[in-house]
């Protein structure tokens, strides 16, 4: 996957479509991140703090048991071994890093689930930056111990109270904010969105994941890459991560999007948060909300660089309804000994259904980016199961 | 074809802003706006995720669409208006993007409409609309900020047609008690930086006449958002609004 | 660390104390452990899961700030990123695949803080087992989150009404129900107590942490051992398997008790769940009950083997209060990113005191086995905090 | 010294449980027991922690434990009786240990205690107890189980002194509703191994006559424990324990 051109798109997605106030802030961020991403001590603290703080590399799993029952090789890229329990610690670490060598003192962040808050004040506690974390209402009851836990990493999170309360409504009020603090605040984004040049930034930082798994997956299958390459897609950090890893071979890649929230399979092009791309949103161009059960995925639009994967037809992109997420879920955990976050089951739901159906043929390899683990969710999806809304 | 707002007296130019369809009787709002001597009307079209927008102008954008306002419904509200006080429409780029940029030009041409504001759309970015509005003679202006480096601004101020709109501070739309430091020194930047015949505006922040006297002393004018959708909101009568509009050009 | 006698005995400590319906398996336990333990095929199957799904080998993580503020060199082993949250894993990977070679269906375990039952629970759903898991009744409430996730997994969780409704009523409980089912059933103790063999067997199966401790630690110093290596001690786990691995280097090693729970500090020699050790009595012989804010060192007992380090000098047992522990929970949070699981946070809490009281001398190495992640503790802690019950 | 429990006539032994202290009237019971031709009498001193017992022991202890019991009190109490059915004290070794082991059988000793039935102190743990008790001439029980194997059994039968105590099923103390198959197969193995003049009795789900009448079969009598318990703990009068007792050897 190669650099955007020089308006910051991938074909006719992406660009900058953000007030004037913060184009001199993108501007400088492309330049810096141009400067040190190539600069072998920047990159060298970077490996070093994922490796001994993060606990990279993680490893590659073969579930025996879901394999045995799918008749397909299941493989999962275990990304909620890394510290803070997903892989936006990857991202984080990046940015983090960054912006202190660009001289900020201050991280602002968005978050959904919680998960990028989480690992936004982790990355600002480590290199002694302050946070402030924009979650929606809604999201800061429903992931009540990612909210705790970065109170506790020493972050600020604001919850933020307009439209519908959820990611999106959090990236509008992050936006808002950094527009107030841009001089010595890094608005430390989430995932492979947002105007240019996040989605190329984040993407880079979430390639560690797609050629870890690329060269893991390649000795445990004998020389071979998989048949299957799938990941769940929010913004699309970890897809694009781990897309990075397999867009070269002939695996066949796969990105999930929540079915209340698929922009590349319901959407259509528009432009919010700064990008153009695929969107949810009414005849007349207001953005519709999201809706799913996983906070991680409750977004309306999709990093600029998926539209363009789509268009070309390199990825294909499928969508997962949340009674089919929960159950994959349940199956997961109890036949693996693993929770996963509901994000990462949406991949798994597609498999399954996938390899019921035989659209997977039998023998197929398959490997899935586990995102996250589930334990933000286990309250949640308890109380679910204890009202009966779900079996 | 393409005007810039012009001064009619010695006084500096006052453009209140009125969310389009935010309370029933809006298009009487803007009469009279423009009977209390507005030199020209900000409509806004609002939008669900109006990212540079503080709480004031959220809130009147959600009670808009609430109203059942849509691009068509504002645009065809415009139409039928008979005023010669120059109408700009200030939205986002994806409602514009959303209807398709020459059939949103040539509704906004066919709405009377004099000129576009597109906070969202920074230079590096207008190309596409601007090919349309200025074909169509749609005056479209452009921002710049505090941040805004001098070589860059006179690049922005070359391309912005009717006025520029400069934001006085970095910041979101909102009142403020008093005038930041930033707001004169921009306004003083982008004036030496605009061609002689394009007037500069300053908004974001203006809210009382007297923050307008003060800075009116390094620009031609200012742009009222908030303080007004705030009256409007709670409920002002329609000559009140008038008569604080007025205030500005005492 | 050697084995014990023939009669399960560190110098005096240990035994079977057990009645007569445990006696053949815990005879069997022993036979086949013996012979497991020294088959390569056996041992590189456990590796190979500790590796493959559990996340193996943990980093060792050099804690930049707090070294800074406190004037030594502190570093952390960190089985906060195994596999479910703590070095628990390590030791229910190897009992259960033990379990399945002695041909056992059915896995019982007590659990304090939760982390062993979801352990448990999780390798149960890996290896294709039943699990069910004895908590006290008072742990299941302020463990939520770990009740939940061993659901998820799986297992049926117990809550515990007799006694104190914490752990030792766990192990009662748990003792309790094995003696009714021991046929099929092998009981994956959690921690290096109960009789013998337990607290061999769990050591040997918790010798990996010391061992990759020892050599990650060596390499970073450039070829020496820290002059500290410090751990919390429970039942004793982690610290069994973390000072195997320094035993005969000259790193002073250090357990650190709950204030409310130090056996080894404030106990005498008694007999209780199975083994001699130190334990917390009343004047005739009453066990009494533990109090601590964590879960996992709410026990009146201790392993065996730690009351023997103790009389022979080669392990000094300190101990921490509540509040020094909640205050180095909040600042290792806070300054490193990392959440402690409130047992590891003593460890720590004993460090901060020692270093700023000149104990430990400036310029010291100190390795603490950060023994969990704190994830299952920061609602409690939230709550206290929001009480007003700790600044 | 070391006697064994020898029948009296040719019904089955018959010893029944009580919890010491578990109620203010205890030693009137055991009085009782001893009326109603109780061939012996096991005592429980409460423990904290008893691994081997169900929820009715259990209850017992706890409820001995807040009257107050300490081993102390109980064999004072124990001292103070004037019976001549023999006295099987039953306790967890930490209170033995506690107290330290030659005290502790002085105090058996003293207080006229026959013997000693120490549940988690398995043959391999009981030489620095068995040392003191056979030099005091106490009698120290042990136990068999249903898991034991033969040639075990025959070493834990022949180191038993009183009786052998066998356990009629894998499992705690508690009432069951019918005798499982492994307590007459155990008893039978029990039987078979142990010294002719070392009675076997059968102890664990051992709650009716019926029961009793059919272990007796291969053993020679029964402990019967939870369902005398439930009894004193739900407030049966004495001469109502004393009349159960009496049913078992009816
Ligand atoms: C575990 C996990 N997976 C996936 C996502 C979705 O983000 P992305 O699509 O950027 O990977 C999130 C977002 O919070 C997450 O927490
Ligand atoms: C994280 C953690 N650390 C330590 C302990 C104490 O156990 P041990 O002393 O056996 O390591 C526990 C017990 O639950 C635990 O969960």
């Amino acid at each position: 996957m190669d650099e955007p051109d020089s308006t910051g798109r991938f074909g006719t997605f992406g660009g900058r479509f953000v007030p004037e106030p913060l184009m001199q802030a993108l501007m400088d961020l492309e330049v810096n991140f141009r400067k040190f991403w190539s600069d072998p001590e920047f990159k060298g603290e970077y490996y070093d703090i994922l490796k001994n703080f993060g606990g990279r590399p993680t490893p590659v799993t073969f579930l025996k048991n879901m394999s045995n029952d799918l008749g397909v090789n299941l493989y999962l890229k275990r990304e909620d071994l890394a510290h803070t329990g997903s892989h936006k610690i990857n991202n984080v670490i990046g940015q983090a890093l960054l912006a202190k060598r660009m001289g900020k003192s201050n991280l602002i962040a968005e978050t959904g689930a919680g998960q990028h808050g989480v690992a936004t004040a982790t990355a600002a506690a480590l290199l002694g930056l302050k946070a402030t974390v924009y979650m929606g209402a809604v999201d800061v009851k429903r992931q009540g111990l990612n909210v705790f836990r970065m109170e506790l990493l020493g972050a600020k999170v604001v919850p933020v109270e307009s439209g519908s309360k959820t990611l999106k409504d959090a990236v509008n009020e992050a936006m808002r904010a950094w527009v107030k603090e841009v001089d010595d605040t890094h608005y430390c984004l989430g995932s492979v969105m947002g105007p240019h040049p996040y989605p190329w930034i984040v993407r880079e930082f979430q390639r560690i994941l797609g050629s870890e798994a690329r060269s893991q997956i390649y000795e445990i299958l004998g020389g071979k890459y998989p048949n299957y390459v799938v990941a769940c897609v929010g913004g699309g950090s970890n897809a694009a991560g781990t897309f990075s890893g397999f867009v070269d071979t002939d695996a066949e890649l796969v990105g999930v999007e929540a079915s209340g929230g698929a922009a590349l399979t319901y959407g259509t092009v528009g432009v919010v948060h700064g990008m153009k791309s695929y969107i949810l949103q009414d005849e007349v161009g207001q953005i519709l909300e999201a809706s799913s059960i996983s906070a991680g995925l409750d977004y309306p639009g999709v990093g600029p660089e998926h539209s363009f994967l789509k268009e070309n037809k390199r990825v294909r992109y499928e969508t997962a309804t949340d009674s089919e997420v929960l159950s994959a879920f349940k199956i997961l955990s109890s036949s693996e000994g693993i929770i996963p976050a509901l994000e990462s089951a949406h991949g798994l739901a597609w498999i399954i259904k996938a390899s019921r159906t035989g659209e997977i043929s039998q023998g197929s390899n398959v490997l899935l980016t586990l995102s996250g683990r589930g334990d933000k969710d286990v309250a949640e999806v308890k109380e679910m199961v204890d009202r009966g809304t779900v079996i | 074809m393409l005007e810039n707002l012009t001064k009619k007296d010695l006084k500096p130019l006052v453009v209140p802003y009125i969310t389009g369809q935010m309370r029933d009787d809006w298009l009487d709002i803007i009469y009279q706006m423009a009977n209390a001597k507005a030199d020209a009307i900000e409509v806004g079209l609002p939008f669900s995720d109006p990212m540079i927008d503080g709480p004031t102008i959220q809130e009147s954008s959600k009670k808009a669409i609430e109203n059942g306002a849509t691009t068509d419904s504002i645009l065809d509200g415009l139409a039928s208006l008979d005023i010669d006080c120059p109408i700009y429409i200030m939205t986002y780029y994806n409602l514009i993007v959303r209807v398709g940029i020459d059939r949103f030009v040539e509704r906004v041409v066919s709405s009377k409409v004099k000129g576009l504001i597109v906070p969202d759309l920074p230079l590096e970015e207008i190309d596409e609309l601007n090919t349309a509005t200025r074909s169509a003679g749609v005056s479209q202006v452009l921002l710049v900020a505090p941040s805004t480096p001098d070589l860059r601004m006179a690049s922005i101020a070359k391309r912005s047609a009717g006025f520029l709109y400069t934001m006085g501070l970095m910041g979101v739309t909102g009142e403020r008690s008093s005038l930041p430091q930033s707001a004169l020194e921009t306004a003083r930047r982008a004036k030496k930086v605009a061609p002689g015949d394009l007037p500069v505006l300053v908004g974001i922040g203006v809210s009382l006449p007297e923050q307008a006297r003060e800075i009116t002393k390094y620009c031609d004018g200012v742009v009222v958002g908030s303080a007004i959708v705030r009256r409007i909101l709670n409920g002002s009568k329609i000559d009140e609004i008038g008569e604080f509009i007025q205030s500005f050009k005492s």
